[in-house]
Parts: structure tokens; C-alpha cells; sequence
């Protein structure tokens, strides 16, 4: 079950790789967030820990709901171009993930003595970080690069979640805190914009 | 000691002669009716009776510099080599001290051809200059090299150490160093090919051209100071390249010693007879010649031992 | 204690929302107070638990409070005159303070933390308020940088957060939830299962920090946001977030030190020898003030870190705190320097009349000529400590020539960018037209502290002091 | 901390003895300057510093002192700062100090273990159980040459020199030059003893170029202090080469001759000391009154400005050791020392030190000419322009600061045997066996060579013998109450005016023309004919320039290819914002990709195959298509 949810995850990043509308990508986005709290859920609850369950409906009522919300809205208030086309070919992404999965766990291979005992759970969240620095490289717009940060912030959570069996409590609320202010920071630096050009 | 002042003196005396001597013989050499022997010490009479005529444009350096001219040339003369087996001889002062001693006195001919601010003093001096540059590394070359042969730098000391010891087993080296040093002699001397001391024709001048403005007294000076520097170089090149017939007795040892000296004096003349003034400018050729001789010379004797 | 740290950046946050023509007047004032925690801090018998386990005060974190909030204070006494030499609403102006405060508050979690996932969190809020502070410059440059630099430091940040979760994971079957936690993973580094793990962790977040700190390849990246700021931005990312950002890189090297030594000296060195090496010939073609000091940081920082993975511990400390006071000060004189022009380098210091202008120059010159490490500069004896640290590290490696000409290589380097200095120096000095500019009085106190500052660095105490940190 | 044994007061000797007139003529010479504060500040850090580099005992102290001597020096020839000159001297000098110091930090580093604090004697520990003690000597080499002005490294002297007031010039040519000097021998004999064979042999060899290339750049330069500079890279050469004798015969075992090579090289250091500063005080006295350094603007000063000109003319002897001057003794002792080659067993190297006595004495016959140059165009003659014509004597300050200066060079001449005394002393107390008794045998008189078949010399009896003769000489022509009259000089019927003299530039033509290989100068020769005529003109100009080689070959090919990397690297960095992300993710791919080669298990195949991973990523995702 977790092994299936992970590849949920890692498929609906790759489908956002190739996406070329920004409503799609904020739902595959919403979609990605969504697999990794129903994650965070199910680890929580085989290993009975509160924390993992509190963190699991927070993804998912901030990042699978909140987010793409705001985002959209901003998008509707700000007029953002809506339009995204990769600016890496489909070819050479097509290439391009392969290779990056090969090599993460090519990488990941000598990794032993993990707590949940599992190197691909390593490998799989270090190629979601570099899809998601992907997905920041293939847009010039702005819009598609914030998503893509966000969803590198959901490849930590996924190496957090599966890797190390969860993190402190502190940390995970220090993390949703800051991703709040990164929103509120956003939304400012938008805002400023608006002004000035009107 | 009374050798020692005889010789000083002889040689001062013969220094006019030598240098008419080889004027005469070039130009019976060139079909001439000759000169007088005797014309070096006319001139010198009729100079120091002469006034002196000092240029309005020259300094304290004109008043003074003929004396500096002269004083280290006859300082020199108190050092060289003895004539005579057991005569006394300066032990005190070695080559490199005869060589800057040289120096000195050209160095102030230089600056006396660059007080009288004519166009031909500074010409004189530049070329002058010139020259002495590229004979300095030949002649302390050539004086290192003969010190190895000779067992001493001391100039004294190696005149009378070669006169003992012929050294026949350096035979190679020995005439490699003979042969730079009369290169230098020719060279210092400002003979033919290097520099014509008979005209006063601008293109070919050196030492002419850095005294043409001195008269009376101080001419006379420098003249002498210029056939005293012959007498010094001639008898250093026999002393210690020819340093034969010194155990005679003592009147007989200097007659030799003039004689060779005047056997000196044929050979230079007879070489400018037979050459043509060099071009300022090939000069540097004859003296690199002399150069590669003394270095052939210590290379033959360090190599080969020969 | 804990309260007292906090106090002078809440109040300034607090005063911030004051709408009043002379708010920012007592504004740099109450900064000041944060001299008498930090002094507290730096007496105390060390560790000293501030939070728990979270934020512990030892003898390294004590020293790079102190500094940053020396650092700090300057900033904010300088801050007044801002208005003076750029333009800048009333508005713009406090809310300036505002996130400058978040950003104090941030940081000083970040430099007191024991704990990876706090300093993480108090990295990350400084990050952020600092792309308001850029975005304070109403310039189309300074908003293209905002972005940039919300969108490169939040991939560095996540970088960060990324490796500590990775050492976390490598951590965790040992010491459980505990992890975290610097001096306890310090203590248990040998202990690691999976050191290769660890070394990845290292390496992601060493990366990320470096990016941060505009290491090779992002060297233009921080010059150019910090010319398109506002000038006192630049000296808050040098002086303090600098700090934050080293003290991490200190903590995390120490354990990959016990974790495997050569390793990670080997990745450093490479890292830093190759930004010495492309921002030396960076500087050498800088045409303007920030641009230079800005790649000049870069060097030094890189400097820092290098000297501290040799062991040159003393030296690292020392060129630190040279490098925190020395680099806002310029900075900060940037502002009047080029009020005459941004590209103007030529006679950039003359026109100054009077005593005030006197000392200021006096005081340009002195910090230019510092920085290039001349004695008695403190990074004259830092440097020569720390080159002296990476001999002996050459001296009982493998490699002891490859290591002596990285050396060579890496001094001569250092020797480019000190030409370019002279070459700047001079020509403020010595060449261009004489334009009268005028200094005020805050600006002036804000470098006559940072000048005292450093000479206090090379005060025997002070040496002794540095020396005895770990 | 502090360290005062024989070398360090033989050196603080050197210091006083170059400081104290200088004193004199700095301040005679204040009037003329116009950052007075500024100057006088650092004109005494510059004295105390160069004290506190002679006596420092530690690596640190010493290196404070070095780098503070480096700092007030370069602020000193900042003096002057209407001049842009002036400025890209200053730059080029503190670049070119800071390149040694570079060479020296690290040679305290390594020889330190990185504890500065330690003492000489506990480097030496250290330095002897370093495998690579070449390194070393190198370090020495590049750090203390390059301040000391040797080849290659001499290039800033010309520059920095005449950009300096003229007494910074006689402290910094007279006085720091040899405080490198003594750096280079005081860690060279405290640090590094014993020497194998082959450094000796670079000191030789360095010496020797140094030696020759300096007095032919000297030659063909116009700018009095340029040309004084020149000189001092040669006479550094010169010293630099009785200094490698000395290494070579002692690493051959000759100890006698290498302490007497030694004492001829410091010596030697000594008396470019005294005449040099000599020279530079007499020339600044001639910039003072002239305002002008060119050589071809001056002309007949010696009237107008007798003491400059007579102990000018005295430095001049000095310096191109001619007898019976102190300059000539050191040298006379540095052939003599050569002349001990005889003793080497080594056919190679005793064949190749007949170069260096070629290279010496050619050095010594340019110098001769250089000087008649230097002299001769600037004090005899005619005034060269107006600014000569209205020269007149300098201050009284400035005019006691040069006797004073030509008083410690006829001391030097005198009082040889004390000063060897000392010297000998020295090397002694640096573990060198003593040569005092064998060159002064009996008594002060005559001192003799140490080398097999040497020679003597008896500086106080030539002396006295060339006054003796030359008093003699002109005592007989007053006697002779000969008729003087005062003529206009006779020019071919010609007026002569200042125009027909012969010039700086014609003066050294011959020889600037036998070297123009090396000199590869360059002519503007400019005429305005009349008429057709090709050899009539009513105007013409002259001018040769000559910039030095190793400038043009080194120094600016370094510059042109720092200047290209740098482009380079700059084109390189400039990279589109939005390829930030790409850079990252590339930077994250090496580093992981090394991490996991190198670091956990190697192997070729996966190597090369990161490498074209990281190169096509890098070229697909940073550098893009070519539009």
C-alpha cells in the first residue's frame, strides 16, 4: 500500500514535468500533496505515531487544498499567464527521467542500516528532488517555479515520511510555518508588482 | 731597488720613443721618408713651453682631470714586473688592481672629453666608452687565465714566477692568453685596427676626439699619459708572455728588455701597416675574438691542462 | 534571558507599525540593548541551556551572537540615513524595519540552535524576509533579484533541509528522535551505520549552504542581488546571515570531521579553491563598489570554511569575525561612496572636508586596506593562521606537493584580487575629479564601532579567547 | 622575540649608517613635499620598520615587520600623487612586494609547522626533517629576490624608484634592497644549512643575469633615477653572485673560501649602501633644483652646484669600482673569490664560473660607461635647457646629508680592515670558520686574497700614492707658472652651443646599438627637411625608447592572460537568471556523482561515464541551443 501511494507520487510529479497548463500543474501538484499526506497517514497509523497523523491531514489541508487555492486565486488576481510551455524539449525529458532514476539509485544502492531498512525510499525521494529542481528549470514564468519549489518541499517531506519514519513534531510545524510566511512573502512580492504597474 | 728606479725611469724615458719609433717604421714600412726618433720629445718640449688655452665652457674637471689622467698610468708604472732576476718589485698590488687602475685613468679621459661640450669630446667619450666596455671582461678573462699559469695574481710575483718556470706544459693556453692580450694592447692603445691615432678625421676618431680641446701643458700630458699606457701595456705583455732573458745581469737584462719592447713595438707596426681601420661598429668583432681566446685559454688549460 | 535576546527586535517590529514621521530615530537605539544578553552570554559558564536542548550557548555561538549583533547594531544606527542617500517611502522605510526585525529573530535562532531543524526553521524566516528587504528598492533590478532571490535561496534552503533529513535518517537507528541534535550527534558520529549516507546528507546540505553563500557556480548570483538592493541589505546578508549560514557549515563539518576527515577535506577544497579561483578573476573585472565587496565576501567566506575544515579552528574564528566587521562597514560606506555615481570608482575618496569627512575616509581606507590582509589587520594574522592549518593538513596527508601548489595556486589567486584592490584603492584615492559629499553622524558612529570592534579582535583577550573555542 | 647577534648588528649598522644622513636630507629636502604629515609618518615607520625586520626573532615579528616596511614604502612612494605615474608605480611596487610576501608566508608556514611564534633555531629543527628542502630554498628565493630586485623579479625597481621623493629613493635602493638581503641570508644560514651544490649555483646564475641585465638597461635609460635603479638591480646581482660563491664553496667544502665570498658580499651590500644612496641624494639635489629627471635637460651643473657634483662624481667612482674606492675592493675581493674556482674538482662547474667572471666584468666596464654617461651629461658640458641654467645649490640640510653620506663612503674606504673585521665576525658567529687573520697577515696595509695563487691589495697605500702623485703632478705645474687664457671650445669653426653637445642617448648609442637584440628598441626620429633636399633640415627629433624584455615577455604576457581568464570566467558566469536552477541541479549532480565515485568505490567505467552524464546535462540544460 505505501509502495503503491509513493508511486502515485512520483508518477503525478513526472506527469506535472510535461504539463503545459497552470491550472493542470496546480492540480497535479494538489494531487502529489494529496498522495503524501494519505503516506503520512498510513505510516502514522502502522506505527502508531500522532505526530505522523497530525502531520498527514495538515499536508493535506494545507498542500493538497490551501496552496493550489491561494495560488489559483493569486493567479486569477495577479492575470498570470496561464499558458506554460517546457523549455526543455520533450525529448530530452523523456531522456531525462530515466536517466535521473537510474542514477538515484545507482546512488543509493550503498545505503545501509536505514531505519525503515528501504534505500529506494532514499532514492526515489532524491529523484523527486531533482524533478521538482526539473520542473523549476523548464518554466520561465514565475507561477511554475513556485510550484516546482513547493514541490521539492514535498520530496523532503516524502524522504521525511518514508526514510526516517517522521520528524520531530517542532520541526515539521517549523516547516509549515515557513511555508506560510513563503506564501505571505508571495503574495507581497506579487502585490507590489500590481501596485506599481497600476 | 736602484734596478727597480733605473727601470722606472728608463721606461718613462722610452715612452716618447716607443711611439715615434712605430710612426717611423710604418712610414718606412710605406715607402715615407720617416720621422724623427726623436719627434715625442719635441713635442713634449714644445707643448710645456706652450700657454694653455682652457675653453670657456669646460669646469673644474678639465683643471684637474689630465693630473687623474696621468697619476694612475705612472702609479702603474711602480708595479710592474721586475726586468731583472732578484731586482725588487712591487708584492702588494695584483692584476685586478692594474686593470682598474686603467680604468681610472680612462674613466677620467671620458669625462674630460664631455666638459668641453663640443660635439667631437662627447663622440670621443661615447666610443670610448664603448670600447672599454667590451675590453674590461677580456682582460680580467685574460688575467685570470695567466694567474692559473703563472701561480699568482700578483702582477710582480707572476712575472717572476713565469720567468722561472717557463710553463712549456701550458704551451696552448699560454699563447691563447698571449694572443688576447695583444688584442687588448692594440685595443687599449687605440692603434689601427681599432682606432687611428695619426687623424683627426671625425668619423674614424676615438681618443683624438676627446682631447682635441686641450693645448699647451695639458696636452703634453695626456700624451704622455697616452705613450706611458703603451709602455705599460708593452712591457706587461713581455714580462708575461715573453719572459725570457731575465737572468742575465742587470744592464744587459734591461737592454733585452728594451729590445723586446721594441720588438713590440715592430709588431703593432707592422700589423697597422697591414690593416685597415675597423668600423666602429666590427670592433666589438675583434675584441669578442679576444674575448674567445681568453676563454679558450682557460678552458685549454682547466680541460686539457695544456 | 531567553526574553532579553528577543526584546530589541520585537520592539522594533512592534514600532514598526507606528505610523510617525520620526519612528526610525529610536528605532536604532533600542538595538543597542541587545548588547547586554549577548555580553551575559558570552560570561556565562558554558554550555548554557537556553532552551532545553534546543538552544544551547557555547563558546562558538556565543562569539558569532556577539558579532552579529554588533553587526546588527551598526546596521541599524546606519539605517537612519538611508533616506538620505537613496529614495525611499516613509512606508517602505518602516516596513524595512519590520522584516529586518523577523530577520534578527530568525537568526538568532538559528546561531543558538542545538538542533538542525531549528536552525533550519530560523535560516528559512531570515531567507524569506530578506526578499522583502531587497524588494524594499522600487527598481525593476531590485524586483527581477527578489525573485531571484526567493526562488535560488528557497532551492538552497531546501537543499539544506533535504541533507538534515538525510543525516537525520543516517542518525536515527542510533539515536532515535535525538538526532537532531548537534552535540549529541557530535558525540555519536563515529557510531554512524551508514556513513556513506551521512556523507550525502553532508554533502546536499554543504551544497546548499554554499549556494547560499554564492560559492562556484553561483558567484554573480548574491553581487548582483546585493547591488540591485539597498545598501544596508547588503551588510545584513555579510554580516549576519553570513553567520548564520557559517556557524551551520561549522556544526555540520565538525561531525563529518569525525565522520570521515578526508572526505570531507577533499569536497571543501575542491569547492573553495574553485570559487577563490573563479571570483578572483571576477574581482578583477568588477567596475563598481558592491559588485566588489560582494565577490570579495564570497572569497573570504570561502576562506573561512576552508580554513576551518584544516583545523585552523583559531584562524576560521578570527577571519570571521575580521570578515563580519569589515564587510558591513564597507558596505554601509558604499552608500556615500557612490553618491557621486554607482560606476564612479575613481576619486570615490576625496572631496570629504571637515573632521567628520576625515574620519570617514581615514576609516574607508583603513577597512580597504584590511581587507587585502595587511597587518595589523586581523585577517593578516587569520590568514597566515590558516594557511598554516592547511600546511600541516598537507604535511600529514599523501599529497604533500599536489597540496603545496593548490597553495601556491590559491595564494596567488589571493594576490590578483589584492591588486585589484590597491588598484581600486589608489584610484579613490589618488585619481578623479573632487566632488564634496556629505557624512552624517550615525554612519560615521556605525563604522567608528565596527573599526574598534575589529581592533579589539586583535587584542590579546580577544585571541586568547578564540583560541580556547573548542 | 627580539634577536641581536652579529648579523642582526652588522645589519642595524647598515641601517643607522643609510638613515642618518639621510635624515639630514630628507629634511632639507621637506620643503619640497607636500603631504609633509603624511610623508613624515611613514618616513620613520619605513626607518623603524626596516630596524625591526634586522632584529626580529620570530617568524610572526619578523613577517609584522616585513609587511608593515612593504606598507609604509608603498605609502612613501605615494608621496607624490599629481603624478599618474606615480600611481601605476605604487600599484605595480605593493603588487610586486606583495608576490614575495606570498612566496615568504608560506616558507614561514612550512617551516613553522604553522606556529609562528617559534624561533629560528626551532624552524631549523622542523625545516630538517622536511622532505623537500628545494621547495624551500625556492620560497626564499622568490620572496626576498623579488624585494631585493634580482631577475626576474626586478622589474618594479625602474618604476618605483624614480616615483618615490628622492631620499625614499636612497633609503629604499640603499637600505631595503639589503634588508631582503639580509632576510635571504639569515634564513638561508639560520634555517636551511646545510646547502646542496645546485642552490649555490641558482644564486650564481641569478646574480650573474641580474648583474648584466641591470647595468643594460641602466645604459639605455634617460631618467636619472631610473638609470640609478637599474643600477641597483645590477649591484644587487652583484652581490647576489659573491653570495652564491660563497653557497657553492661551502657545500663543496671549502670553508675559507666561501667565508671570505660571504664577507665580500657583505662587503659589497655595505658599500651600494653608501654610494647609492649617495647617488640617489645627489640626484634628487639635481631633480630639486631642475625639476625635471629626464638626463637630456640637464647639463653643466657641476657650476653651479659644486658639492652635488663632487660627491656625485665620488658615489660615480664607487660605484664603478674603480680604484683605490671602496666600491672597488668589494669587487676586487668577489673576482678573488671566483678566482678560487681553481679548487673545484668539478670540471662543469669550474668550466662555467669563467662566465660569471665575464658576466662581472663586462658589468664592471658598462658601469664604468654608464657612469661617464651619468656624470658627464649631467654635470659638464652646457646647460641643456633653462631649467639647468637656473640650478643652483641646494639647502644646507640637503648639502650635510650627502657629506655626511660621502663621509661613510671614504669610511668605508679607509677603515676596510675594521669593517672586514667585523663582517668576519659575523660569519663566524653564523658557523663559519674565521678568514681575518689570513687576508690581514700583517697588519691593515695589504689584504690578501684567500684563494689559491690570489692577490693582494693595498687600498690605503693606492691611495696615497695616487693623491701623492697627482699632488706632485699639480704641484710641479704651478711651479711651471705656465700662461692660462680662457677660449671659446673650438667646434670645427662651428658655434658650439647646447644643441651640438652630444647627448645621453648619442653617448650610449654604440652600445645601445651592439645590443639591440636585447633592447629591441624603439626610434622616432622625426625631421622636417627643407625644401627637396633629403640631408638639409631645419628641425629635427630623436628619441629612442627602450622597454625592458623580461617586461614585455613576462610581465605583460602574464597581464594579457590574466586579463583572458578573466573574461573568460566572467563570460562564464554571466548566465541567464532563469538557468539558476539548472546550475544547481547540475552542481547537485557532480557532487553527488563524485561523492559516489570517489568516495565509496572507484572505478574507470563509471567515472568516464559521470563525465559524459555531467557534460551533456551541462551542456542540454545550462548552455542550451545555440540560437
Amino acid at each position: 500500500m505505501v509502495d503503491f501511494f509513493i508511486g502515485l507520487f512520483l508518477a503525478s510529479l513526472i506527469t506535472a514535468l510535461f504539463t503545459t497548463r497552470l491550472y493542470r500543474l496546480l492540480m497535479w501538484y494538489s494531487f502529489n500533496s494529496f498522495t503524501l499526506g494519505v503516506l503520512a497517514l498510513l505510516i502514522g497509523m502502522k506505527l502508531q505515531d500522532n505526530a505522523m497523523l497530525i502531520t498527514g491531514i495538515a499536508t493535506i489541508l494545507i498542500k493538497a487544498v490551501g496552496i493550489p487555492y491561494f495560488l489559483k486565486s493569486f493567479s486569477q488576481k495577479f492575470h498570470f499567464v496561464r499558458q506554460i510551455t517546457p523549455e526543455i524539449k520533450v525529448q530530452y525529458a523523456i531522456m531525462l527521467i530515466p536517466a535521473i532514476l537510474v542514477f538515484t539509485f545507482y546512488l543509493a544502492e550503498p545505503i545501509t542500516n536505514m531505519i525503515a531498512n528501504n534505500s529506494n525510499y532514499v532514492a526515489i525521494s532524491i529523484s523527486s528532488l531533482f524533478l521538482s529542481l526539473l520542473l523549476m528549470m523548464e518554466h520561465k514564468n514565475v507561477a511554475p517555479k513556485i510550484i516546482g519549489f513547493l514541490s521539492m518541499e514535498n520530496s523532503l517531506f516524502l524522504l521525511g515520511i518514508t526514510a526516517t519514519d517522521g520528524m520531530p513534531m517542532l520541526v515539521e510545524l517549523g516547516i509549515f510555518f515557513d511555508l506560510l510566511m513563503a506564501i505571505i512573502v508571495i503574495n507581497l512580492l506579487f502585490h507590489r508588482e500590481e501596485m506599481k504597474n497600476a | 731597488m736602484i734596478i727597480y728606479v733605473t727601470t722606472i725611469a728608463v721606461l718613462l724615458l722610452l715612452a716618447p720613443l716607443l711611439l715615434s719609433f712605430i710612426k717611423s717604421l710604418k712610414m718606412v714600412l710605406l715607402f715615407k721618408r720617416p720621422s724623427s726618433l726623436l719627434q715625442g720629445y719635441r713635442n713634449f718640449s714644445k707643448l710645456m713651453k706652450k700657454e694653455t688655452i682652457i675653453s670657456q665652457e669646460t669646469s673644474s674637471i678639465t683643471t684637474y682631470a689630465p693630473f687623474l689622467v696621468l697619476s694612475p698610468l705612472l702609479v702603474t708604472m711602480f708595479f710592474l714586473p721586475p726586468v731583472v732576476h732578484g731586482a725588487f718589485y712591487v708584492s702588494f698590488v695584483d692584476a685586478f688592481t692594474i686593470t682598474g687602475l686603467l680604468s681610472l685613468s680612462t674613466f677620467f679621459l671620458m669625462l674630460l672629453g664631455l666638459d668641453s661640450a663640443s660635439a667631437f669630446g662627447g663622440m670621443g667619450s661615447s666610443r670610448e666608452a664603448f670600447i672599454s666596455a667590451l675590453v674590461e671582461p677580456a682582460m680580467v678573462l685574460t688575467v685570470f687565465s695567466v694567474s692559473m699559469m703563472a701561480g699568482d695574481l700578483g702582477i710582480g710575483q707572476a712575472g717572476v714566477n713565469l720567468a722561472e718556470h717557463f710553463p712549456k706544459e701550458h704551451m696552448a693556453s699560454f699563447l691563447f692568453a698571449g694572443i688576447s692580450f695583444f688584442i687588448l694592447l692594440i685595443a687599449e692603445n687605440g692603434r689601427i685596427p681599432v682606432d687611428n691615432p695619426e687623424t683627426h678625421l671625425e668619423l674614424t676618431m676615438v681618443h683624438e676626439a676627446m682631447i682635441l680641446d686641450l693645448s699647451g701643458v695639458y696636452l703634453a700630458i695626456i700624451e704622455t699619459a697616452a705613450s706611458v699606457k703603451f709602455v705599460i701595456f708593452a712591457s706587461l705583455f713581455v714580462s708575461l708572455f715573453i719572459p725570457l732573458g731575465l737572468q742575465y745581469s742587470a744592464p744587459v737584462a734591461i737592454l733585452i728588455f728594451i729590445a723586446k719592447l721594441f720588438g713590440v713595438a715592430v709588431a703593432v707596426a707592422l700589423l697597422e701597416v697591414n690593416t685597415a681601420k675597423l668600423r666602429l661598429f666590427k670592433v666589438p668583432n675583434l675584441l669578442g675574438i679576444s674575448i674567445v681566446f681568453a676563454f679558450l685559454s682557460l678552458i685549454t688549460f682547466y680541460v686539457l691542462g695544456a | 534571558m531567553l526574553e532579553l535576546l528577543f526584546l530589541p527586535a520585537l520592539i522594533i517590529f512592534g514600532l514598526s507599525f507606528i505610523k510617525s514621521r520620526k519612528t526610525h530615530k529610536p528605532l536604532a537605539f533600542i538595538s543597542f540593548f541587545i548588547l547586554i544578553p549577548t555580553a551575559e552570554l558570552l560570561r556565562l559558564p558554558k554550555p548554557f541551556h537556553l532552551l532545553g536542548d534546543y538552544l544551547v550557548v557555547d563558546d562558538l555561538n556565543a562569539y558569532v551572537l556577539f558579532v552579529s549583533s554588533i553587526v546588527g547594531i551598526g546596521v541599524a544606527l546606519a539605517l537612519m540615513t538611508l533616506d538620505k542617500h537613496v529614495e525611499v517611502s516613509k512606508n517602505a522605510y518602516r516596513r524595512f524595519y519590520r522584516f529586518f526585525a523577523i530577520f534578527w529573530v530568525g537568526l538568532i535562532f538559528s546561531i543558538l540552535s542545538n538542533h538542525m531543524g531549528i536552525y533550519w526553521i530560523g535560516l528559512e524566516l531570515a531567507t524569506l524576509s530578506t526578499v522583502y528587504m531587497i524588494k524594499t528598492n522600487h527598481s525593476n533590478a531590485a524586483h527581477k533579484e527578489a525573485w531571484n532571490y526567493m526562488i535560488v535561496g528557497a532551492i538552497a534552503i531546501s537543499l539544506i533541509l533535504f541533507g538534515i533529513i538525510l543525516i537525520y535518517a543516517s542518525a536515527k537507528p542510533i539515536l532515535g528522535e535525538d538526532a537532531m541534535n548537534f552535540n549529541l550527534l557530535l558525540a555519536h558520529a563515529k557510531e554512524i551505520k551508514s556513513p556513506f549516507l551521512f556523507e550525502i546528507g553532508f554533502a546536499v546540505v554543504s551544497v546548499g549552504m554554499f549556494v547560499k553563500m554564492g560559492f562556484f557556480p553561483m558567484n554573480l548570483w548574491l553581487a548582483n542581488i546585493e547591488r540591485a538592493s539597498f545598501y544596508p541589505v547588503a551588510a545584513l546578508f555579510s554580516g549576519i546571515l553570513e553567520s548564520a549560514v557559517i556557524i551551520g557549515f561549522f556544526r555540520f563539518s565538525k561531525i563529518a570531521m569525525e565522520v570521515n576527515y578526508d572526505h570531507l577535506f577533499t569536497f571543501v577544497f575542491i569547492y573553495t579553491v574553485l570559487t577563490i579561483f573563479i571570483v578572483s578573476f571576477l574581482i578583477f573585472r568588477t567596475k563598481d563598489f558592491m559588485r566588489l565587496f560582494s565577490l570579495s565576501g564570497v572569497e573570504h567566506m570561502a576562506l573561512i570554511a576552508l580554513f576551518w575544515v584544516s583545523g585552523g579552528t583559531f584562524a576560521a574564528l578570527l577571519h570571521f569575525g575580521a570578515h563580519a566587521f569589515l564587510k558591513p562597514a564597507l558596505f554601509l560606506s558604499t552608500g556615500v561612496l557612490e553618491s557621486n555615481g554607482k560606476y564612479r570608482i575613481a576619486g570615490a575618496l576625496r572631496g570629504y572636508k571637515g573632521k567628520k569627512g576625515t574620519l570617514f575616509w581615514f576609516l574607508v581606507s583603513l577597512f580597504l586596506l584590511a581587507v587585502i590582509s595587511l597587518p595589523p589587520s586581523p585577517m593578516f594574522f587569520s590568514e597566515i593562521y590558516g594557511f598554516g592549518a592547511m600546511i600541516n593538513v598537507a604535511k600529514h596527508g599523501y599529497h604533500l606537493l599536489a597540496m603545496m601548489a593548490a597553495i601556491l595556486i590559491l595564494l596567488i589567486l589571493l594576490s590578483i584580487i589584492f591588486y585589484k584592490f590597491i588598484e581600486v584603492y589608489q584610484s579613490m584615492k589618488y585619481e578623479g575629479e573632487v566632488h564634496s559629499k556629505k557624512v552624517y553622524a550615525s554612519e560615521l558612529f556605525s563604522l567608528v564601532i565596527f573599526a574598534f570592534a575589529l581592533i579589539a579582535l586583535i587584542m590579546p583577550p580577544v585571541m586568547n579567547y578564540l583560541k580556547g573555542i573548542l | 622575540m627580539f634577536l641581536f647577534d652579529t648579523l642582526s648588528l652588522i645589519f642595524i649598522a647598515l641601517i643607522l649608517l643609510g638613515a642618518i644622513p639621510n635624515l639630514f636630507y630628507s629634511f632639507g629636502y621637506l620643503p619640497h613635499i607636500k603631504r609633509k604629515t603624511h610623508y613624515q609618518i611613514h618616513y620613520f615607520a619605513f626607518i623603524l620598520s626596516m630596524l625591526g625586520v634586522v632584529v626580529a626573532g620570530n617568524a610572526l615579528v619578523f613577517l609584522f615587520f616585513w609587511e608593515l616596511m612593504s606598507l609604509t614604502s608603498w605609502q612613501l612612494i605615494l608621496t607624490k600623487v599629481e603624478d599618474k605615474e606615480t600611481i601605476k608605480a605604487a600599484r605595480f611596487y605593493f603588487f610586486m612586494t606583495h608576490f614575495g610576501f606570498v612566496f615568504l608566508l608560506l616558507f614561514f608556514l612550512i617551516a613553522t609547522n604553522g606556529n609562528l611564534d617559534s624561533s629560528f633555531a626551532d624552524m631549523k629543527n622542523i625545516v630538517a626533517s622536511f622532505a623537500y628542502p628545494t621547495l624551500l630554498f625556492f620560497m626564499l628565493v622568490f620572496g626576498f629576490l623579488s624585494k631585493a630586485g634580482a631577475v626576474p623579479f626586478h622589474v618594479w625597481l625602474p618604476y618605483a624608484h624614480p616615483a618615490a621623493p628622492s631620499p625614499v629613493s636612497a633609503l629604499m635602493s640603499g637600505v631595503m634592497l639589503k634588508v631582503a638581503i639580509y632576510g635571504f641570508a639569515r634564513f638561508l644560514f639560520d634555517v636551511l644549512y646545510p646547502w646542496p651544490l645546485e642552490w649555490g649555483i641558482v644564486v650564481l646564475v641569478i646574480g650573474s643575469i641580474s648583474s648584466l641585465v641591470g647595468v643594460l638597461y641602466a645604459l639605455s635609460e634617460h631618467d636619472i633615477k631610473a638609470l640609478l635603479a637599474n643600477h641597483s638591480i645590477e649591484n644587487i646581482g652583484i652581490i647576489l653572485i659573491g653570495f652564491g660563491m660563497g653557497m657553492i664553496f661551502d657545500s663543496l667544502g671549502f670553508k675559507t673560501l666561501s667565508t671570505f665570498a660571504f664577507i665580500a658580499a657583505l662587503f659589497h651590500v655595505f658599500n651600494h649602501m653608501s654610494f647609492k644612496s649617495l647617488l640617489f641624494m645627489g640626484a634628487g639635489s639635481v631633480l630639486h633644483q631642475t625639476h625635471t629627471k629626464n638626463i637630456e635637460k640637464y647639463g653643466g651643473l657641476i657650476k653651479s652646484m659644486p658639492v652635488t657634483a663632487l660627491t656625485f662624481l665620488l658615489a660615480s667612482i664607487s660605484i664603478s669600482a674603480l680604484p683605490p674606492s671602496n666600491g672597488f675592493l668589494s669587487e676586487w675581493m668577489i673576482f678573488q673569490s671566483m678566482l678560487g674556482s681553481y679548487n673545484i674538482a668539478d670540471m662543469s662547474l669550474k668550466l662555467a664560473i669563467p662566465f660569471a667572471v665575464f658576466a662581472l666584468a663586462i658589468t664592471g666596464g658598462l658601469a664604468i660607461a654608464c657612469f661617464v654617461k651619468a656624470y658627464g651629461i649631467t654635470f659638464l658640458g652646457l646647460n641643456r635647457s633653462k631649467n639647468a641654467k637656473h640650478a643652483h645649490e641646494v639647502n644646507f640640510l640637503m648639502k650635510s646629508g650627502m657629506i655626511l653620506m660621502s663621509l661613510v663612503v671614504i669610511s668605508l674606504m679607509l677603515f676596510t680592515p675594521f669593517y672586514i673585521f667585523w663582517f668576519d665576525k659575523t660569519l663566524v658567529s653564523l658557523h663559519h670558520i674565521s678568514v681575518y687573520a689570513k687576508m690581514f697577515p700583517h697588519g691593515f696595509w695589504n689584504m690578501h686574497s684567500v684563494a689559491v695563487h690570489g692577490g693582494v691589495v693595498s687600498p690605503l697605500i693606492l691611495l696615497a700614492s695616487l693623491v701623492g702623485v697627482t699632488l706632485l703632478l699639480l704641484f710641479a705645474y704651478k711651479a711651471l707658472h705656465v700662461k692660462t687664457r680662457v677660449h671659446r671650445t673650438w667646434g670645427c669653426g662651428y658655434k658650439t652651443s647646447a644643441k651640438t653637445q652630444y647627448s645621453a642617448t648619442g653617448f650610449a648609442g654604440p652600445i645601445r646599438r651592439f645590443f639591440d637584440w636585447l633592447y629591441k628598441s624603439n626610434e622616432h626620429f622625426h625631421k622636417e627637411n627643407i625644401g627637396e633636399h633629403e640631408t638639409k633640415f631645419s628641425d629635427s627629433n630623436y628619441e629612442v625608447h627602450v622597454k625592458p624584455l623580461f617586461e614585455t615577455s613576462l610581465y605583460e604576457s602574464s597581464k594579457k592572460l590574466t586579463n583572458r581568464v578573466s573574461y573568460w570566467v566572467y563570460r562564464l558566469a554571466h548566465f541567464e537568471q532563469t538557468r539558476y536552477a539548472a546550475m544547481i541541479f547540475n552542481l547537485m549532480l557532480l557532487v553527488l556523482f563524485s561523492y559516489r565515485i570517489f568516495l565509496h568505490e572507484f572505478s574507470w567505467a563509471t567515472f568516464s561515464l559521470e563525465f559524459i552524464v555531467v557534460i551533456i546535462s551541462i551542456k542540454v540544460l545550462i548552455i542550451g541551443d545555440k540560437k
